[in-house]
């Protein structure tokens, strides 16, 4: 295995172009080393991207938004107040990954492009309309992170394709997002079903909500009609039974080891209620 | 598969060590540098028992490559007492028998640690969910959660 | 010792820090993959994917090709004509004509580094026919069920039974059905338990070395150096003193390490690559794999009650699989099931049945939690149908000492009756409950167990003390053989060096199993200490010229017993250890035996669970064990062994179970889904030490480490039912079952 | 234990299914003076049990398991046969 450490992602993109064996992009590590370790991935060529200027970095953007680096992880993220009081819900799916010690190595790009349908993280970042900024041998582009999971362990990126940025839109007034995910222990434990809520109220009224749903089926999917059911409503009752079937309609679970798929449907009606209530309530500034 | 040379600080002091890059700080740490008192349970970051601190952060060192830990400051469980004193918490480990078969113990002794000094007087609830990364299978939690409990009232008297 | 006997202690019930804990929080302790030797290799094993197969051809031409392969060994380097268990060690340590589970090897190579090694093992070919597999014990014991082994059933067996059946037992006695004539309420149930495993975060290390002579030595991980000794010896046709195995410090057991797995294939790899030292690590999914779970269970169990609460009869009919192999557990589980109880009339059916599985191995009581999950939870239902408190109706029918036992014989001194009452006064009991929560109770019990045991303790010439054991120290009983012994001697707990020692140095030893080490080991340091405190008194009898009946041994020293014997200062155990080379040699004391009076251990567990009626997920708010413990030598590791014990049947009942595909394959063969309780899933464990001394012991130790895995399973179920109205059949209680079954019982 | 006292005529209670090799009966006599001698006899009397107690049982002896093939037992005893009991 030869190990590359690029300083820029112009160079890591070239490096996976070039590279004719199996390829591995190397951020948190806490998925590549486990899928090394079991033999199930034995790459040829492993590019670290840690050594790029500005990998670990939360900046404010122009317009309000962020941006945050691909090898920033858990642990920072969820020390950056600022990012924090803008984007919980983000911020507490990627703070849900793993242990302690994980979270000081894994990474929302990393937990994005495993390509898990439970990946804690993605979610999150797909109610909060979040984009990633992609380089390539050719240039950058700019792309919903709903567009980059393409089934289990797969991604929409080409080879030599490289995630150099994950964006988050600008908080704006009235907003909050959260997200909650169910599992059978309270830690350590890949989520059964996930949930994640972001809306905005206007005079207690939600005027805008996205909302996603992670393990239910084989890709994490937005699913506009469980915002259908909660946006024009202040989350009442009706709103909150409509919102948890819709959800529930919306599953095209499995059944595993980790849950059958009566129980995944089920749940996430569950959770897409309390995630909505403490949504809503974050953005009445409850 | 050529190996690569990678110096480090482990504990304080440079240290230099060959390593395939296939293998983990864990693997370096313990065939390459003997310092064995990190353990691995799983080799999948799910137990804890190879807890190090990395610039300061706690990781598992079964999830970083040994080659990644060039230019950083290792810290291990080997580097957690000044000489033959030894730090409030191990002191407290064995005071509230909070080991049996001890395998565990430098892994929670060092996320212990780490927790403490970021939050020196964490609730119960805080020392058990950042320790939830740490498997004990002997002793049900609770004389560990009591050590660590105990071992930050102390350094707190202390420190006052 | 009488049962009120209050006997005052100096050291007995202290809690000193533990001999080897520096060692143990500085990293230095030496556990068994910590170790490297000169010359070193690495081994890596090969294992079947399939659950069940023919092995057509192994080729191992690519992986021997390979630079710094030094070894390839198969079924074919093992010597054949093995019979009964040393056959079924060497199939399982190594596949013979089929794989009978996935994970089963099927080839190991050595090689210069863990790296290469693995390399190696993924060039070596296997061609499988697969073959048609069975994993439900329901499943294996029909009589179309693939068969799994031609032959492997043994005289127990009639004729006539399904061919996967391998033991069969039936025992009871009394007339079942009068009994069930005469109760007012008879139910009936069926219950499931799943596989689990030991999970101790250890996972199996090794590192062997073995010459062409036969001569070999071993650094091993494991609850018992002289078993490692015996079957490794056995399954390589060796000579069993020509092998010397040293245990490692281990990082826990709970009886998974009784046993070979991998041991024998350094061995082998060693001898194959010139003698060169072996080192083989399991990964934490070949431990999973590959290793000895523990059975899983299928259980009818029938009981009569009397309106008052009074037990007329009871029946168990419990079928086990305990992998491709015999050695399930079934007859322990049945032991144990109504052992807490007096019944006139009872009746135990059990068949021990194969399935493509790991072997198991022995796990904390193994057995007993089984047969309590099924028992514990029918005697819960029947109470609940009767309106009776289920602490009280288990009071009625306690058994007491001297009382018949559900399984023959007549028990000794017991201290059930004042576990529950010791119950019943904990504050515990009286903690409010919300919306949501219930409270559940159960009891457990473990015969516990003597073995085979050799020690010596030998005088320093300072007049401190060493004593060599042969029980691994997994939770601390360097301690408490260090304060028995000092406690026999009158000398101070610090002068006494315990040494866990490899097994050249001792006479065979049963491993730490069976709760047996503070009990049969500490019993034997004791009289190891007597021995020596004779030859100290003769010592000093002759020094002073008087006879040595005139001599009695009071705090740590010689002295002249009563004014008839004259007048001396007393000696003390140092004086008489800096003369010992000019007054006789050497000065020690030895004791070899299989130790009687074994007291067997009873404990009784209460739980307040909250259910998340909408998820179905479990919260343990509150938990508390009783158990009597005879005596607690160090009582912090008598709790240890409780809160331990307590948090590992919580795991069983909740969450934790061997899960396999339809092709047979195990599918959580790491932690992250194979699920252990982490710190944040639990409270603090409340424990209560009884003492009822067992007149067996001389200071009145039963062991404590294995009844407290049993009472959970129930405790849980029962208190589940409280919370959420649904009774759980089925382990584990996850989160979907529970759901489902709050589900059922809303609809009735 | 003297061997002055005539027939030692022991009670051994079995479980139900070796019955099959006892005629029937849970319970045997065996004229015994050690768990050795019951375990002789027993194999003597009914050579059907004989691979069952090779490959091993554990002997109850007033409640508690025998420690060895040399541990007494008396015509008052009461003697009971278990598979074989170990611990984790």
């Amino acid at each position: 295995m030869r190990y590359h450490t690029p300083s820029s992602f112009d160079d890591a993109a070239r490096l996976a172009a070039e590279a004719s064996g199996v390829t591995r992009f190397l951020a948190g590590g806490t998925d590549v080393l486990v899928q090394m370790r079991a033999g199930a991935v034995l790459p040829d060529d492993l590019i670290d991207l840690k050594k790029i200027p500005g990998v670990t970095e939360i900046a404010q953007t122009g317009d309000g938004g962020w941006k945050i680096g691909v090898a920033v992880s858990g642990a920072r993220l969820g020390a950056h107040e600022a990012l924090v009081r803008d984007w919980p819900g983000v911020v507490e799916g990627m703070e849900l990954v793993g242990s302690t010690q994980v979270q000081g190595r894994a990474t929302l790009t990393g937990n994005l492009c495993n390509g898990s349908p439970a990946a804690d993280s993605v979610p999150g970042l797909v109610a909060a309309g979040a984009s990633v900024e992609i380089t390539a041998p050719g240039g950058r582009r700019i792309v919903p992170v709903e567009d980059i999971p393409a089934g289990p362990g797969k991604t929409t990126l080409a080879a030599g394709e490289v995630i150099s940025a994950i964006l988050l839109p600008p908080r704006g007034a009235g907003g909050g997002d959260a997200y909650l995910r169910f599992i059978p222990r309270t830690e350590m434990d890949i989520a059964v079903v996930g949930c994640a809520v972001n809306l905005r109220v206007d005079g207690g009224r939600i005027t805008e909500a996205r909302v996603a749903l992670g393990a239910v089926s084989p890709r994490i999917e937005l699913v506009p009609a469980c915002a259908e059911a909660i946006i024009g409503t202040s989350l009442d009752d009706a709103a909150l039974d409509a919102l948890a079937g819709a959800a529930s309609a919306a599953c095209n679970p499995i059944d595993d080891k980790r849950g059958t798929v009566e129980f995944r449907t089920e749940v996430a009606g569950v959770l897409a209620k309390r995630a909505a209530r403490i949504a809503y309530a974050r953005a009445n500034g409850d | 598969m050529s190996k690569m040379h990678v110096t480090t600080t482990v504990n304080g002091d440079e240290a230099e060590f060959l390593a395939d890059p296939r293998e983990t700080l864990l693997d370096c740490l313990r065939d390459h540098l003997g310092l064995t008192g990190s353990k691995e349970g799983c080799g999948t970051g799910d137990c804890g028992a190879c807890s190090v601190t990395l610039d300061g952060e706690l990781v598992c060192s079964c999830l970083v490559l040994g080659v990644e830990a060039a230019g950083k400051r290792v810290e291990t469980i080997e580097g957690m007492a000044n000489g033959n004193e030894l730090h409030p918490l191990q002191r407290k480990f064995i005071e509230h028998a909070a080991l049996q078969c001890g395998f565990c113990t430098p892994g929670f002794l060092v996320a212990a640690k780490a927790l403490l000094e970021r939050n020196p007087d964490p609730t119960e609830t805080e020392v058990r969910y950042w320790l939830a990364g740490n498997l004990c299978r002997c002793t049900g939690y609770d004389k560990i959660v009591r050590a660590v409990l105990d071992a930050a009232a102390d350094m707190r008297k202390e420190a006052a | 010792m009488a049962k009120d006997e209050i006997r005052e202690f100096r050291l007995v019930g202290t809690r000193p820090d533990r001999p080897d804990g520096l060692d143990k929080v500085t990293g230095r302790a030496r556990y068994g993959a910590d170790i490297s030797a000169p010359g070193m290799l690495w081994g890596a094993v090969v294992r079947s994917p399939h659950a069940h197969a023919r092995i057509v051809r192994i080729d191992s031409s690519k992986a021997e090709a390979l630079a710094g392969v030094k070894a390839v060994v198969t079924r074919a380097d093992f010597p054949t004509g093995l019979t009964g268990e040393d056959w079924n060690l060497q199939e399982n340590t190594m596949a013979g004509e089929k794989a009978l589970y996935d994970g089963h090897a099927v080839a190991a190579v050595a090689a210069t580094s863990a790296l290469r090694a693995q390399e190696a093992a993924r060039l070596i070919e296997v061609e499988y026919e697969v073959l048609p597999h069975v994993i439900d014990v329901d499943d294996a014991i029909r009589p179309d069920a693939p068969v799994i082994r031609e032959g492997a059933a043994d005289a127990t067996v009639p004729e006539g039974m399904p061919p996967n059946v391998v033991r069969y037992i039936d025992f009871g006695r009394g007339d079942i059905e009068a009994g069930f004539a005469e109760a007012d309420l008879v139910m009936e149930r069926s219950y499931k338990t799943e596989a689990t495993h030991q999970g101790y975060i250890e996972p199996h290390a090794c590192l062997g070395q073995l010459g062409e002579d036969g001569k070999g030595e071993m650094w091993v991980c494991t609850q018992g150096q002289w078993f490692i000794r015996r079957m490794c010896t056995a399954v390589l046709g060796l000579e069993t003193s020509q092998l010397r195995v040293t245990p490692s410090e281990i990082g826990g057991g709970f009886g998974g390490k009784t046993t070979i797995f991998m041991e024998p294939l350094s061995l082998a790899l060693s001898r194959k690559a010139g003698g060169r030292p072996v080192k083989i690590v399991m990964s934490r999914s070949e431990v999973l794999r590959a290793t000895g779970p523990t059975a899983s269970a299928s259980m009818d169990v029938k009981i009569g009650m009397k309106k008052d609460g009074t037990l007329t009869a009871a029946r168990a009919e419990f079928r086990m699989q305990g992998g491709a192999f015999p050695g399930a557990p079934v007859d322990m589980a049945l032991y144990c099931a109504f052992a807490p109880y007096k019944l006139p009339a009872v009746q135990h059916i059990g068949y021990d049945v194969l399935a493509n599985r790991p072997k198991c191995a022995a796990y904390r009581a193994p057995g007993s939690p089984m047969g309590a999950f099924a028992v514990e939870s029918l005697l819960d239902e029947m109470c609940r149908e009767l309106d009776l408190d289920p602490l009280e109706m288990r009071l009625k029918n306690a058994v007491n000492t001297g009382d018949t036992s559900s399984y023959g014989p007549k028990f000794g001194t017991i201290g059930l009756i004042e576990t529950l009452e010791a119950t019943r006064a904990h504050p515990n009991l009286s903690a409010p409950l919300g919306p949501n929560q219930g409270r559940g109770i159960a009891t457990g019990y473990w015969f516990n167990h003597n073995g085979e045991t050799s020690v010596s303790m030998a005088l320093s010439e300072d007049g401190t003390v060493q004593v060599s054991i042969g029980t691994p120290d997994i939770g601390g009983s360097r301690a408490s053989i260090a304060l028995m012994t000092a406690e026999t001697l009158g000398i101070p707990y610090e002068d006494v060096r315990v040494n866990v020692v490899e097994t050249g140095a001792l006479g065979v030893n049963e491993p730490t199993h069976g709760s047996r080490a503070t009990f049969a080991c500490g019993k034997a340091a004791v009289e190891a200490a007597r021995q020596a405190i004779g030859e100290m008194c003769r010592r000093a009898a002759s020094e002073w010229g008087i006879d040595p009946e005139a001599v009695e041994w009071m705090n740590g020293a010689a002295q002249p017993a009563g004014p008839n014997a004259g007048e001396f200062p007393p000696m003390t155990i140092a004086e008489i250890a800096g003369k010992m080379g000019s007054t006789g040699g050497p000065i020690s004391g030895h004791h070899e035996s299989v130790p009687d009076g074994v007291g067997a251990s009873f404990g009784c567990h209460v739980v307040d669970v909250e259910v998340d009626p909408e998820t179905g997920r479990t919260t343990i708010l509150r938990y508390l064990v009783v158990q009597d413990a005879g005596r607690a030598i160090h009582p912090s590791y008598v709790e240890g062994q409780y809160q331990g014990g307590a948090v590992q049947g919580i795991g069983w009942a909740l969450n934790e179970a061997y899960i396999y595909g339809e092709d047979g394959r195990l599918q959580n063969s790491v932690f992250l889904d194979y699920r252990v309780p982490v710190a944040s899933d639990l409270p603090m464990i409340d424990t209560e030490i009884v003492e009822v001394p067992n007149p067996g012991h001389p200071f009145g130790v039963r062991g404590v480490g294995e009844t407290g895995i049993t009472p959970p399973l129930p405790a849980i179920a029962n208190a589940i039912h409280q919370a959420t109205g649904a009774r759980l059949r089925q382990l584990p209680m996850s989160p979907p079952r529970v759901l489902a079954a709050i589900g059922e019982a809303r609809q009735g | 234990m003297p061997e002055c006292c005539g027939a030692r005529m022991v009670k051994v209670n079995l479980w139900s299914s070796l019955t099959r090799f006892t005629d029937g009966e849970r319970a045997v006599e065996i004229e015994a003076g050690t768990v050795a001698e019951i375990l002789d006899g027993l194999t003597a009397a009914y050579p059907g049990l004989g691979p069952i107690l090779d490959s091993g049982v554990s002997v109850v002896i007033d409640g508690e398991i025998a420690t060895g093939r040399h541990t007494p037992v008396t015509p008052e005893s009461e003697v009971f046969l278990m598979q074989r009991l170990k611990g984790g």
